[in-house]
Formats: C-alpha cells, structure tokens, sequence
C-alpha cells in the first residue's frame, strides 16, 4: 500500500497558519487534547477576519499554560508575570491609540491573583480584548482549585471537592462595566472566532470567556480524563443564550451552560479618549 | 512650578524654588518621560502630583493605577509601547513593585522607579525619613540580577539625577531606581533647569538590522541589545522566562546561564562608566566619612566643622548607590584609618564598606533608625571620639 | 551674612508648611540668598503638630533643619512645649497670643512679639488667614530675613487667585498690629 | 476502528454548532501533518460529514493521527473547515485548489 | 457670669463611651468635621446594641485615614498593611467561628489596592462585616483620584477633573456574592447604626458602605470645604430606597444619592461552614 | 504518606519514602502548624497540596487564596487569632510578599514563610534549581530588620528544619524563613519521623501579668515580648506603624529606635543560639568549602573525593543562612587559605563570606546561574585548581 | 450668632434622617467636652429641637464648642441623642439622670 | 555495594516520574539500601522530556543526580538523542522500541534490551500502563537494583486502588517479554 493510501489524507509539513506562528515553536507545550491549541489557531483567524494591521496587535499574556499562547503568535508578544498582564497592556495600549492589544490568560492568572486588575480595566474601559480560557483549575501549576471551579470539583488542592462558590465572569466583567462580554465553550470555534472577531473591531474593554479542556489537570480528576470527553460535556450542557441577564450565567457542577453574546454596549468613553480628554483640558486650563 | 519655554514645554527651563520631589518630576519630564503610572504613598505622592499636572500638556499620559504592582508593570508596558516612563513610590509599595522590577530586569525594560524613602519596616513612620531601602533596592527581588539605584542630596540633584536614571535607564535597559528620602523630597530648594539644548538626553539603541534577521536579546561587546518596540514590525517576543536571543523561551541550563550572566554583567563591566561620586576634602584624608542622601550634607557639614579644628577628615559622598564602588573604598581603606558611615539605617551601606574594605581599616558605623537625622554636632562627636 | 533659623510651628491645618514656603522662596529667589525649607508632618500629613523650619545663609546650606532658633513662630500650645528648648539663648519668639501661653522658657528670648493671628483672621471671615496674619507680622518686626517686597511677591505667585486679595488684607493688618 | 463513530451516535443533531448549509460543497484537500497530531479526536468526532476516523499508525510520540474512513473521499468532505479550526496542533486543514482542475495531483 | 451661665452645657472631662475607646488615644487625628469619628462612634453603639461579647470582637484595618478606626477601638485591633485588612481579617477569624471580625477601612485601601481580596472574600461568604468610609478620595495620602471618585471631581492626581467611572460599591459586592449590602450617609447616623448592628449579627459576608464627609482633601477642591457642607449635600441628594435593585445605586456629580438597605440574603453557607464541612469530609474519607 | 499515629494524628510517626516538599508540610504538621494559607506556585506546589489534605483531619484549616499578598496577610492574621501558620511559595511570590512579611516583623508576628527556590529572576526557570533568593531572604522587605532563613539539605531536614522553623519563630516572634531548592523540594528520599514525644515543639511565650496591666510590646532581657493573642482579653493592639510598649503608634525618632532597635536586636544578640553549622573535616583543612542546600551535598561529595587525593579540605555547611555566621566564618578566615563557595547563583553567600573573612583568606565563589547543579567534580575541580 | 439658625432653615422637615416621635421627652442633661470639640456644627444645625449654638468662647485650638440658645433648657431637649452619635469628636453626650429628682444639681 | 545510577526518561505523560518513585521508594523501603530519587521537569511539569534519576548505595548519597548512568531506560526519541551520551561505558540500555531508533551512540552499552512497552499497554486498553510493563521489564532483567516483591508492595500502596489491579497485568506482561 502507497502511504496516500494508508492515511489518505494529503501528508504536508506545514499549516497555512505557520506563518502567524513563531518560527520553530511548534509542536506547542499544551498537552494532548488540551484546546489551547485550538483557542490560539481561532486568535489567528480572528485577527485575519478583523484585517487588523499584523504590525499593530500586540497580544499580551501573564502565567500559565494559557498564558504560553502569546508567545507562539507571531505578533509583538508579551508573556508577563503572573496576574499584570492588564495593567501591562493598559501601559502598552496607552503609547499609541491605534494599537490594538489582546490579553490572553487563563482563570487563574486573570481572576485570581489578577482579578482587582480585570474589575478596574473594565471600571475604566481600557481599551483591550481580554480573553480568558477558563479551563476550571490552575493547569500550568498541576492542577490546584481556582476561582472558577465549580462546587465538588476534585483538584489537588481540593482533594475533598470545593467548597466555594465560583465568580461568574461574565456577570463580574458586566458589572465592572465591560462593553462586550460574550462565553463560548472550546467546541464552539466558529461562532467563538466571530466573538472574537467583534471583540477586536470594538474600543473599549471587550471581554470573551472561553471554556476549555483540561483533561491533564482538570480532566483527570472529575471524570474527564479525556480532552474528547469535556467536549461532549460542553456539547452537552451548553444553551446559547445570546443577551441573557448575566446574573444568570454562573456555571454549576451539572448545571446547564449558558453560552453567547450577552452584552454589547455602545459608545461609552474609552480610556484612551479620556486621557485625550484630559490631554485637550490641560491644555485649555491655563493651569 | 509651571513651564516658562514654549518650544520644549517637557522642559521647564529657568529658575524655581521647589521641593526635591517636584525636581525630579522636572527632571524626569526634561529626559523626555511620556508616561507615568503610579499610585500615591507618602512621602512620594507630590511627584505623582505634579506628574499628572503636567503630562497632559505635553501629550503624556498620567495613569493612577489600582496599586502599585498594576504601576510597576504599566510602566513596563508603557516602556515597551517606546515611551520614556516612570513611576514613584515609597518602601511599602517598592515591596509590591519588587516582583515587576524582577520582570523589568530580566526583560531589559527601561524605566525609572522613584523610592522617597520613609522609616520603616512595615507601615513605620510614613512621613518621615529613613534610608532604609538601600539593600532592598539591590536585593528586593527574587533571582540574579545587577541593578542601578542613585542617591540626591539636594533639591537640584533631583532633578539632575532623575534625568541620569533615564539616561543609564536607556543606555542598560534596566528600570532604575531614583532613591531618594523624606527630607530630600519635601525640602525646598532654589532649582535651576537650564535649557533644552545643554541637558544630555539618552535614548535606548534601535535595532538596525531588517526585522526577518533581528534577533532581539543579542548583544554586541556593550552587552546591551538594542531594543525594538512593539509597532515597530519586530515582532518582538518578550518574557520573563529565561529566553535565548530570539526571545524565546529555553528553560535550560545553558540559556538561563547566557541571559542572566549577561543582564548582570552588562553592570558589574560597565560599572566604571556607571559609578558617579562626590569627593569633599578626601586627598589628606585620615578618617573618612562614607555617606549619602540627607546624611551626607550632615556630614558635609560635620567635615566643615571637624577641618576647621585641624582634623584630617574627608566625605566621599555615595551618589551612586548601586553598583557599589568597591574598587574606590577598597582604595580609601589602604589611605584611611578609618571609615565611618553616618546612615538613616542599621547598617546598610556599612556591611558594604566593610566588605568593600578587606579588614583593611577600621569600619565604624553611625546608625539613626529613621525619623530624624544625624546633626553635624552628632557625626562632629564621632569623628572626634577615638 | 552667617546662618539664620526660622522655625514656624503649630498644628495641622493652621498653614504651617505655607508660611516656611513663602518665606523660604521669597529669600531664594527675591533676595539672592540661599534657603533651605523643610517641613516636619505629623501622621500622613494631618492632625497634630506641625512645623517648617527655614534655614537662611549666603553661604552653601549644609545642614537642611534648623537647630538653634533665631526666630520661633508659633501658634499653638503643644507646638510651643515641644520647640521652646530650641530657641538659641537670645532668639526671638513671634507667639499666637490666644492659643499660646508662654512659661519661664520664653525667658531666654530677646524679645516677645505676640499677636491675636486667630481672631484677626476670623475678623476676616476665615480662621486659615491666621498664619499669613502672622507672617506679615514678622515681616514688619524683622530686619535680617526678608524684605515685605519679596514676600508679597511670592504670595502673589503662590496663593490661589481666589485668596490672594484677602491673604495680603491679611498681611497688611499682621503688619499693623502692634 | 469505530471508536469515533460510537462516539458520533451520541451526538444530537449538528446544527448547535456548525451550519452546513452555509458551506458549499466542492472539491478539494484535507491535509495533515501526522507527527503533529495528537488524537484528541476532535476532527473525527464532530467532522460533520463524519468521514474522518483514527489510523492504525502511530506517529513518533505513539499517537495514531486520523485517516479517511474507508470508501470516502474529499468530495464528501463539506469544506466546512471545522477540523481545522478545532484541531489544537494545527496539524489538519483543507485546502481548496485554486482552480479546480488539476486539484488531485498537487503533491 | 458663672461657667454654667456662658456655655449653659454641663462640662464634662469623659465620654459616656470612652471606655471603649483606648485609654490616652483621644483626641484622634481626624479633621475638623470628619465624619471618621462618628462613624467610629456609631461602630461602638452598633457592638453594644449587638451585645457582642467585647473579647470575641476584633476590628481590622488596612492603611488611611479611615484604616485609624481600628487603632483607637478598644477591642483587639490591628492596623494592617495598605489594602490587606481583608485577607488578614480571614485568616483571624477562622482561627476561632466565635470570634466576630470586623473590617473598617477606605475606599481607596478596601477598593483600589484592596479590591481583589474584597471580590475573592465576597465570593468565599468569608465571614467578616466590611464598613467601607468612601469619602471619594484618599485621604490620608493628601487627596488623590480614587475608584470611587464621581466624573468630574478634582483632586491632587486629577487635576483637571476625574474622568473614569467609578466602581457602584453595592452593586459590586452583591455580584460577588455578599449576603448583606446597605450603604448609608455620614448623616443618617441612627440608620447606619442599625445596619451596622444588623450586619453584625449576621453570618457571612456583610457590607455596608458610608458615605463620609472629608472637607480637608475631597471637600476642599470640591466646593465642599466644610464638613458641614458635604452632610448638608448628602442631606438634599439622599433617597431612601430599601431593597433597590444595586445596578441602579452608583453615584455621580450632583445626581441623587440612594441609600438604604439592598441585600440581605438568608442561609448561604459561609467560608466557615465551608471550611468545617471539609475538616468532616476529611474525616469520613479515609484519603 | 498517612498518619501512622492515632494518638497525635498531626505526627506522622514511622518510616517513609517521600519528597523535600512532603517532609516539609509533615515538619510543619508535627510542629503544631493549624493554619495553611497559601497560593500554589511550582516547585512549592507540593506543600499546600499534601496540607490541603492533611490539615481538614486534624481540626486544622487550609485555605488557598487568591494571591500570595493575601496568603501571607491570612497567615499573620491567623498567628494573631491564636495558632502556628504558615505559607509556601517560590521567588516570585515571595516577592509579592515582602510588603507583608515587613509587617509580620514589625509586628511580631510568628509564622513560616517556606520558599522552595527556583531559578529567577522574574519567572525565569520555574521547574529548576535556583539558589538566587539568599539576599532576598534578609533584604526582601523595605526597612531596618533581621530575620532568620535555614537552608535543608535532605529531605530528613526539610522535616527536622521545618519543626525547628516553628520553633524559632514561635520562640523569637517573627516570620522565618525555610529557604529549600527545587532538587531538595522534589528530591525522595528516605525518612524517619519519631514519635511526638521525642519532637521538641515551642510555643510562643503567654503575658502572665492581666490584661489592664499589660504591656504587649515591653520585652525583658530576652528582647522577645510575650504574646497575648486575639480573644484572650487583653485587647491587643497590632500596627505596622511604629509603635509603643502599649503598641499605640509613636511616630517619633525615639520610638522608631526603640522598637527598631529591638526587633533587630532580638535576633543580632541572639545569633549564638539560633545558628546551626554542619563541620565537616575541617579541623585540619586548608581550603574550606562553604556551601547550603542541594550544592553542599555536592560539595561533600567533593570532599570526599579530594580527602581520598589527601588534599586537606573540609565544609562549612550553613544550615542557618541568616542570621549569617560572620565569627565562625573570620575563624575560618584565620585557618584556611581559601574559602571556595560553590552555590547556584551569581555569587550571594559569598560576598557575605567575603565580608565576614575581612581581607584574611582568598575567597572564591563557584557560581552556577540555575536550572543545574554542581557536580562533585566540577567543584574537586576547583579544590585543586590553585 | 445666627449662622446655625440660618443653615436649619434650609432643611426640609427631619424626619428623613430622625424619627422625633421615638422618643419621649424628659428632663435630663446635655454634657460637653469642650477642649474635644472642633466645631463642625453638626449638634448644632441637625439637633431636631434646635436649641443649641455656636459660643463665644474658644478652646484651646481655637475653636467654639457649641452652647444652648438663650432661653433654652434642657428641658427642651428631645432626648434623642442624635447630637451624641453624630458627634465626631465624642465631645457632646446626653445622660438622663438614674432618677428625675436632683437631676438639676449632679455637678 | 557501590553506587548504582538509573535514569528513566521519556516524554510527559508517560509517567517516567512513577516509575522513580515506585524503583526508588521499594530500593528504600524494602531493599534496606539508600536510594534518591530525583526528576527533571519540563516547563511546569507538562510537554517535552522528562526524566528521573534513581541513585542507589548502601553508603550515604552525597550526590543526588545520575551522571554516569549505569541503566538508561528511555521512551522517546528525544530523550534518547539527549541522555544517550550520559551512558557509562559498559551500561545497560532498556527502550520502548517502537518510539526508538538508536544509533551509533548505543554502541558502549553492555546490553540492550527491547520492548514495544506502549503497545502492550493499549492492549491493555491505555497507553498508560507502558511505564509499568517496561518497569516489569526491567525488573526481570537486572539483578543489582531492586526484587520484584519490593517493587509489587510499593505499587500496591502507591498506585491508585481502581488502577493497581491493571498495572500488576502490565508489569507482568513487561516482566515476561523477551
Ligand atoms: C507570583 C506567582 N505566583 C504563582 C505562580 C505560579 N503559577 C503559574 S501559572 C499559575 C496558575 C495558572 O492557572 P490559570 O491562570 O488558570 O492558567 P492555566 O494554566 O489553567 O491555563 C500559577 C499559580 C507564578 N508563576 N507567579
Ligand atoms: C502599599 C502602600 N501603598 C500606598 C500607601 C499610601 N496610602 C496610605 S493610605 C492610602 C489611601 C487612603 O485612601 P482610603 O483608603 O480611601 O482612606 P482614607 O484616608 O480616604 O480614609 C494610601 C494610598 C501605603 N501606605 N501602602
Ligand atoms: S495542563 Fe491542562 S490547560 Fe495545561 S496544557 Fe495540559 S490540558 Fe492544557
Ligand atoms: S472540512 Fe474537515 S470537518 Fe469539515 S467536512 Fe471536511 S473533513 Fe469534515
Ligand atoms: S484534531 Fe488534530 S490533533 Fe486532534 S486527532 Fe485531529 S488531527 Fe489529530
Ligand atoms: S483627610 Fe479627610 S478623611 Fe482624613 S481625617 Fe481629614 S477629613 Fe477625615
Ligand atoms: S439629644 Fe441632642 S440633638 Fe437631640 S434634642 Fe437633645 S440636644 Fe438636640
Ligand atoms: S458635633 Fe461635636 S465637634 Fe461638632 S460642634 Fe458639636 S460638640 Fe463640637
Ligand atoms: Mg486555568
Ligand atoms: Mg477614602
């Protein structure tokens, strides 16, 4: 048998999107079956969609294994510390109003040891996509409970099952005064290329949860030690539900999960806009 | 404090009388800071004050941020979008900022960090002096790394010596910390800013080589890489894992020796370029006062007194703190029979005498725990006492 | 000209820190002499005591603070506790008279100025015009420090428009008071 | 092997989250790079036109990228992109010849 | 004319509650016509009125003016760090579920650099009552821009005005979970005093922001410089509004002020039932 | 690893094959720790993941915070409500939580800080060996203070040196530092764990005079104040300001040198009794090693080499790292020609070596920048190279 | 001195903030620390029964504790101790004597 | 008895660190000898290689890491290419021969031994239990290391209840492979 008969698909080298990627950094570090992967190949194409100028995205990142993706993309990339990369990509974002920057982080980085920077970015509109794989637990560090993980969630730090209540992000960005804010789970990559895609084209704190598969850390203790399994989860569970009452969307063991585009905001002043503001004041104020 | 020169409003030319805070947001402004992210702490809030009165004008940008981690790595972000930024501070919050001075440094950010000292440990004594910080400004963050801090002892020397640490802090891409204390910050002193075109101002080295061939973390024999910024079409890769010279991440042995031999040694070789002192009255020197900050006008002021009586005594006036001039005290050790170091501390820069001097000539100490300040009379007594 | 010590001295709120500014720019920068003003703050800069201390020479400044006081200018009784044993022997003692009551430590001083800075401020309208009172009375009961024309420069530059009118009414009548 | 295909008559009907009729059917390639993958299965299990399926190969890290069902071809692939976007190790994608002609000897 | 003539009010030289109050700590280092007193007194009446037993209370601040409270109460008190009040506060009170703890501290330490801990603390129904004094600045710093500082409003770091939105603090901790949530003037005295005592009794994580009057560095740029003035506008912008919905409750320049109380949920297991859950399932299973 | 013990479940009596990390959590354990509060971080994970499990049993609660800032605030709050605390982390949250553990001294707060080192800085190499945290260690926090860090190099030690960390910080009140490394942290290896009788636990010292007599900051000749906690009546008043013996806030120069002074001195007066050295043929040696942690392990390795070639060379292992052995290191400075100091950074325990050897002796650092260790030949190499 | 009385005439009736019925009236006295108080008029301008003003008198930071209004009596105070908990200098307080009798002469 | 070195070595997910803690905690525990067991870890513990070194000795272990590897036992081509060159002259090879090629470099080894461990491992219905039948494997092939029934106890304690009963199939299937 010829090799084209044996696997039948065509065998290639590369990926129409290997020119996006950094040079020689792939295979990645996720592991099997893991969606980050999946999440950064949709960044890729989002960007493409918004035909967003390559030279002026900066994709910014903290810690984690989420946090790895900003520096696979071929973009001006920035694999911070653990929790700043808003505050880092408020800075960046400043010194040039034309400049488009993602944040790309996971649960823990972007809501724990992050989470006073998300709720002020939102407060004050940064503009900034922020995109977070909610992957329920800290997978880079092993796998220790989070703020999202749900109630009887078995982690290595909650080998009794969690006790806490988890944040709903959507509702906690919404409140904090994002002007987009939209979930999908890793199986829903179309529509989740389209949210991001929005997110991008609009000024502002833009902000889009992803859940992902984490069988290694997440997976392997409750049941879903296989990446194929959390996805039948996903499948299962999920409601589009676009504009729900955010209050609504909290995400219990079990529980059904509501997915979509739930806020959308038009028009509201801008961080950059209002250090323009200030800028034109100073300068009419004889002060 | 308001601009008097049209052309280069960054630049406040002419003569002020200010505090040392308000000089060197001055001097900041004049070595062409653009951004300041911060967040107000006593005895440093009047830098951020003038800072956000000022930078809109000059179409910077003033961001108050939540605390000061989200400053310390706003900065950093600023930096990397190719502005001149800073940010102030006092100890409590250079204790939140130490982890992103770490990132700072392993990234090779430019950027300045001011530290108007207060007594501590903890919350202490929050509007009043000490000198305190000096081994943290060294030593606060975790892992290897060299660094640059710079002492003022007077209000002119803020503003001077601000703009030195943009200049060093472009020249080495590292942030560098401006330490300063309460005395210095809220006193107020005549300041002349002169104009625009007779201040040296240094800005970082562009890549100049075509983005496809840069590899962004190679330097050449000065150690310090040129720096593209984001927008530039460098494509830069930036993190604070250990990286190889393209960036990249590359947990091994191998590149973490690279990279963090590099970062530390671009300072300890430079370190000749680097070290700035003030020599008062050293050349017949028997005993010599090593000194710094406020301390070092008492101790001007004691040496005045002490030559005055016939005693041969010298300053040599630390202004740069970091890198520590070894080479200079293990020189003043052969001359002197003693080195005496009055400090607003519990020996800081004493230890560094001590070892700086090689058991070569008696090294002695003359501590104040914060909150006052040594009087000439007081180091007079000491230098006297034997 | 050898080294002269002002300290301004009382508590928080009283405009402290404003009269050492003034005075100590008004000397910098209108009469060619160095100086040297430092202020001492209380708890985060509120509350309690609070003083400012102005040091004046044509030579260089070493020593920022003052420690033997030629003049001690002060407006409120624990001020005056703390500071008093300051004074240099022969210094002069410029006094908030309804706030302060002087003991046998004054007695050391050459001379005792004293004015109702408080009250003429509230005559006024306001209480916070008391240390400009003050200030224009040391002004008219000293020669070595500084001259009325700097100062009144300063205070033109340095107090927000809206008060400049009322602080130099002010001044005029400290400087009247006898 | 029919692992996936088990696992496909779970499945509830596609439409929650892929929408065939807004992709036109034609020839063209599905590519991989089989020591990318790392059979997670995705693009077997939720291929819409359910033509993909595991290989008895293992690649150099011991997995078994996937292959075409036996008696499918690329015309029945829906030119959906799904696996592509989906599959985490950018080791799948299709490829649509620019002209139609000549598509199946590009190798 | 005797004494009692001139100032017809009987001299005193003792409070009725300097007891509780630390011995030689009076007078406090708060302005003229700071509402920081009073609260402090309506805090003592509140633990009395609670019959809490005065060594099972502890009283916890972070750094500002506010954060002073702490230090003059004479019940166990600790001045924290900047913004730290609440995670420390966590830590004292699982040590003992009798003990009551009690956090007091500003806008500026319990918001800006504090906020994660209080969103985290909220979620976790850690069981501590939070009474946040939002004067609209910092205080004790001098008065710079806070998060909670209205659009417009001047201050040493806003010197031409304030422009970013300020956080909704109600709406804020009931998205995050708090069982109990009023807010309440520096006038309506009587009022907070029952909210403070209601919250006290309460488990879980109770709320209550005071709205407080600082003439020296908010009232000053403000056009408020007496304390009188900031009670006399809280006087005419204030509206009562029990159980209002907390999106609706964020205060701007000049716009009416709602108070009242918002929330008060029963029956929500707290940080330390969860926590003793966990020590029993610890115990059942042999892991 | 499960409790064997039905009578003192917290001590974990037999023999077992474990890790660095898990030895440490049971010294912890045995040492009467009752409070976790912690923030995962590699190599540290460990720790919290086996208190996670263990504390629930024994009536003892874990709580993972949101970040290492609230960690170490939740654990000074518990020391406070009454129980021994502790956290883990690596360099970087270590350096978030300087801030906090400069108020757990000024304070005087018991408590355990464990920092299993990395390669740094910044996020550098996080499954790695470092030894770069030494300085941070002493000088992390801004302010005057001393503290005490201790350096295991096996896993019996990461036990025995955890129990011995509780014991010096209950004893001193202060937060101590259990300054382990990657390989020590996730190295197995044989160990015993005796029965609870055989363990010596202290507690902190209780007021014994009552509550409206009491003075929580006034300290006897031990320097070390009683401790009456949260609950017990006596109304403590805590403050990271400078405080008074009522513990009321003093911001005078006079309380800040009293209070300074005195927790500095608590510890400088008491470095006799707190140090613990490992001598290893020494006495006749003329070149001495000083090592710590992992790196002593290959130095004795060394030694051990060098001895068989009759070199005549011993170690110096400082199980203490701070406070630092300065008299036993000017001994050594009189005995030996050379002190080599092999450790895995860019030179930190030698230039306090450097320091304490005043110009006697030839010292030499071996420096390895991280994610490596030395082998035994790399540094027998050394020994001979002359 | 009439400022107080000036500033209560711009409010509008009490019970927004203070419930008078609440509380009966009865003879009792009204005490103050004069050295304590800072001179915020907050007894002065939301005392429901307005009776009090502000005094000559200065204390030692120059400022003038509050004193009733001429022809005032304790008598006309309410008892409602609002003066007391809004004090912020825990300089005013209320105390109603343990038994009506005598309460005039407890000095 | 003189120093024994064994490294494991793979990719992650393989395992490669239980089967250093299994061998060095029954060394320990059963065998009366000393043993230390270290890993090395990729970024944060997933992807790329992964080794671990089990060092046995009756004396005291100064040095805990393998240098001069008396047995190599490698799954994965990387960390054949990358560990190849640490093999003693003389040592003993055990590979996974179906992720493996070797080369020249193998040349200095005694002996090697050869096992489709993953293989056996899916018939058994996971990858997963490949490190445990190549440990069985190695265990009947090597008479200096460690019995069987000290490695049998340690698994049974350390392996998780539900998978212990398939991993003792593994092991004995690794254990009877030619
Ligand atoms: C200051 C600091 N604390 C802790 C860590 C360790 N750490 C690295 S990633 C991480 C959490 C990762 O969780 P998440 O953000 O959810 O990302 P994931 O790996 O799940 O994608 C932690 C705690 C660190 N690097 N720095
Ligand atoms: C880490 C740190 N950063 C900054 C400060 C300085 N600081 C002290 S209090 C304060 C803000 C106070 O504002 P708020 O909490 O609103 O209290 P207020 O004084 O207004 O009552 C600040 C920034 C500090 N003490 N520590
Ligand atoms: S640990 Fe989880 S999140 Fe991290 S790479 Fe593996 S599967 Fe993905
Ligand atoms: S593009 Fe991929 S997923 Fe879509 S039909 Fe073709 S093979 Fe299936
Ligand atoms: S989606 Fe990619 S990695 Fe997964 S099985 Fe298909 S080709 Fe392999
Ligand atoms: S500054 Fe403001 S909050 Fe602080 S004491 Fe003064 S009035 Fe009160
Ligand atoms: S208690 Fe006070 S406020 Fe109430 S009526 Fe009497 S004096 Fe007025
Ligand atoms: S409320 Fe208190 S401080 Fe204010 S005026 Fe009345 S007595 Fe004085
Ligand atoms: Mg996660
Ligand atoms: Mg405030």
């Amino acid at each position: 048998m010829s090799e084209e008969e044996e696997f039948q698909l065509i065998e290639s080298d590369v990926h129409p999107l290997d020119g996006y990627l950094r040079e020689g950094r792939i295979p990645h570090i996720f592991c099997p079956a893991c969606s980050l992967g999946s999440v950064m190949n949709i960044i890729v194409e989002a960007i493409k969609e918004a035909k967003l100028e390559n030279k002026k995205v900066s994709v910014v990142s903290g810690i984690g294994c989420t946090g790895r993706i900003s520096g696979y993309l071929n973009y001006d990339s920035f694999h911070t510390t653990h929790g700043r990369a808003i505050p880092f990509a408020i800075g960046l974002g400043v010194t040039d109003p034309e400049r488009k920057v993602i944040v790309i982080s996971g649960d823990g980085d972007l809501f724990a040891i992050g989470g006073n920077h998300f709720i002020h970015a939102a407060r004050r509109n940064a503009d900034i996509t922020v995109i977070c794989v909610n992957n329920f637990n800290y997978g880079m560090t092993g796998g220790q409970v989070g703020p999202t993980s749900y109630k009887g969630q078995y982690q290595s730090t909650a080998p009794y099952g969690a006790v806490e209540e988890p944040f709903n992000l959507p509702d906690l960005a919404a409140s904090c005064g994002a002007v987009y804010v939209a979930r999908w789970s890793a199986l829903d990559v179309r529509r989740m290329k389209d949210s991001f895609t929005e997110a991008l084209l609009k000024k502002g704190f833009t902000f889009v949860e992803v859940l992902g598969s984490c069988p290694t850390t997440f997976g392997r203790r409750n049941q879903l030690a296989e990446g194929k399994k959390i996805l039948e989860y996903f499948h299962e569970k999920s409601e589009i539900q676009h504009g729900a009452d955010t209050k609504t969307v909290g995400i219990s063991k079990d529980s059904k999960i509501i997915v979509g585009k739930f806020i959308d905001i038009e028009d509201k002043p801008t961080l950059t806009d209002n250090l323009m503001a200030v800028q034109r004041m100073s300068k009419a104020k004889g002060k | 404090m308001s601009k008097k020169n049209e052309d280069s409003p960054e630049v406040a030319t002419g003569q002020h009388y200010t505090t040392g805070n308000h000089a060197a947001a001055e001097g900041s402004l004049a070595a062409g800071c653009k951004f300041f992210g911060g967040y107000p702490i006593t005895p440093s809030s009047e830098i951020a004050e003038h800072m956000a009165l000022r930078l809109p004008k000059i179409n910077g940008n003033f961001v108050q941020f939540e605390d000061e981690i989200a400053s310390i790595a706003g900065i950093l972000g600023a930096s990397w979008g190719g502005v001149k930024s800073m940010t102030a501070t006092s100890g409590p919050g250079y204790s939140l900022m130490v982890e992103n001075i770490g990132l700072g440094l392993m990234t090779e950010t430019p950027c300045v960090i001011v530290n108007v000292q207060r007594g501590g440990p903890s919350t202490g004594l929050p509007t009043l002096i000490g000198q305190q910080d000096v081994m943290q400004a060294r030593w606060g963050s975790h892992g290897d790394y060299e660094t640059i801090a710079i002492s003022p002892s007077n209000v002119q020397e803020c503003f001077d010596l601000a703009l030195e640490c943009f200049n060093l802090s472009e020249q080495y891409r590292l942030p560098v910390t401006l330490l300063m204390d309460e005395v210095i910050g809220h006193m107020s002193e005549r300041l002349v800013i002169p104009p625009k075109e007779e201040l040296t101002i240094i800005s970082r080295k562009k890549p100049t080589d075509p983005p496809d061939k840069h590899l962004p973390y190679k330097a050449d024999d000065s150690l310090v890489p040129p720096m593209a910024t984001a927008g530039e079409g460098y494509r830069v890769m930036v993190t604070g894992l250990t990286h190889d010279e393209r960036g990249y991440p590359d947990l091994t042995p191998e590149a973490q020796d690279k990279a963090v031999r590099r970062i530390n040694d671009k300072i300890r070789l430079n370190k000749d370029k680097i070290i700035k002192l003030e020599e008062y009255m050293l050349d017949d020197a028997k005993t010599a006062i090593v000194s710094f900050g406020t301390s070092a006008r008492a101790a001007k002021g004691a040496v005045n007194r002490a030559r005055k009586k016939g005693i041969k005594v010298g300053l040599l006036r630390l202004i740069t703190l970091w890198p520590f001039p070894d080479e200079k005290i293990d020189q003043l050790a052969d001359q002197v029979d003693r080195i005496i170091i009055p400090e607003i501390n519990y020996g800081q820069v004493t230890r560094e005498v001590e070892r700086a001097a090689h058991g070569k000539t008696e090294v002695k100490g003359d501590f104040r725990l914060g909150g006052a300040i040594h009087t000439p009379q007081e180091i007079l007594k000491e230098i006297e006492r034997n | 000209m050898s080294r002269v010590e002002v300290r301004f001295a009382g508590f928080g709120g009283q405009g402290i820190g404003l009269m050492g500014r003034l005075l100590g720019e008004a000397v910098a920068l209108g009469e060619g002499k160095n100086s040297v003003m430092t202020q001492s703050y209380g708890p985060e800069s509120r509350g309690g005591a609070s003083s400012a201390d102005v040091v004046i020479d044509t030579d260089d400044i070493d020593f920022p603070k003052a420690t033997d006081l030629d003049y001690f200018v002060v407006m409120s009784q624990e001020a005056y506790s703390k500071y008093i044993p300051k004074l240099k022997k022969g210094g002069i003692i410029f006094v908030e008279e309804d706030l302060v009551t002087l003991d046998e430590h004054a007695d050391k001083a050459k001379k005792i100025f004293k004015i109702p800075a408080t009250k003429i401020a509230e005559s006024l309208g306001s209480r916070l015009y008391a240390n400009i009172a003050m200030l224009g009375f040391l002004c008219a009961n000293t020669d070595d420090i500084v001259s009325e024309e700097s100062l009144l420069k300063v205070m033109k530059t340095k107090i927000k428009a809206r008060y400049v009118e009322k602080n130099l009414v002010a001044f005029q009548k400290g400087k009247e008071h006898q | 092997m029919n692992t996936s295909l088990d696992r496909r008559r779970k499945k509830p009907e596609w439409p929650a989250f892929i929408d065939l009729s807004k992709y036109k059917i034609k020839a063209h390639h599905v590519h991989i790079i089989k020591e990318r993958c790392k059979e997670c299965e995705w693009c077997i299990i939720y291929c819409p036109e359910e033509i993909l399926e595991k290989s008895d190969k293992i690649n150099v890290k011991g997995y078994h990228p996937p292959q075409l069902i036996e008696g499918k071809t690329f015309d029945d692939c829906a030119e959906c992109h799904f696996c592509e976007l989906i599959c985490p190790e950018f080791a799948i994608y299709v490829e649509v010849p620019e002209e139609e002609e000549g598509s199946e000897n590009n190798e």
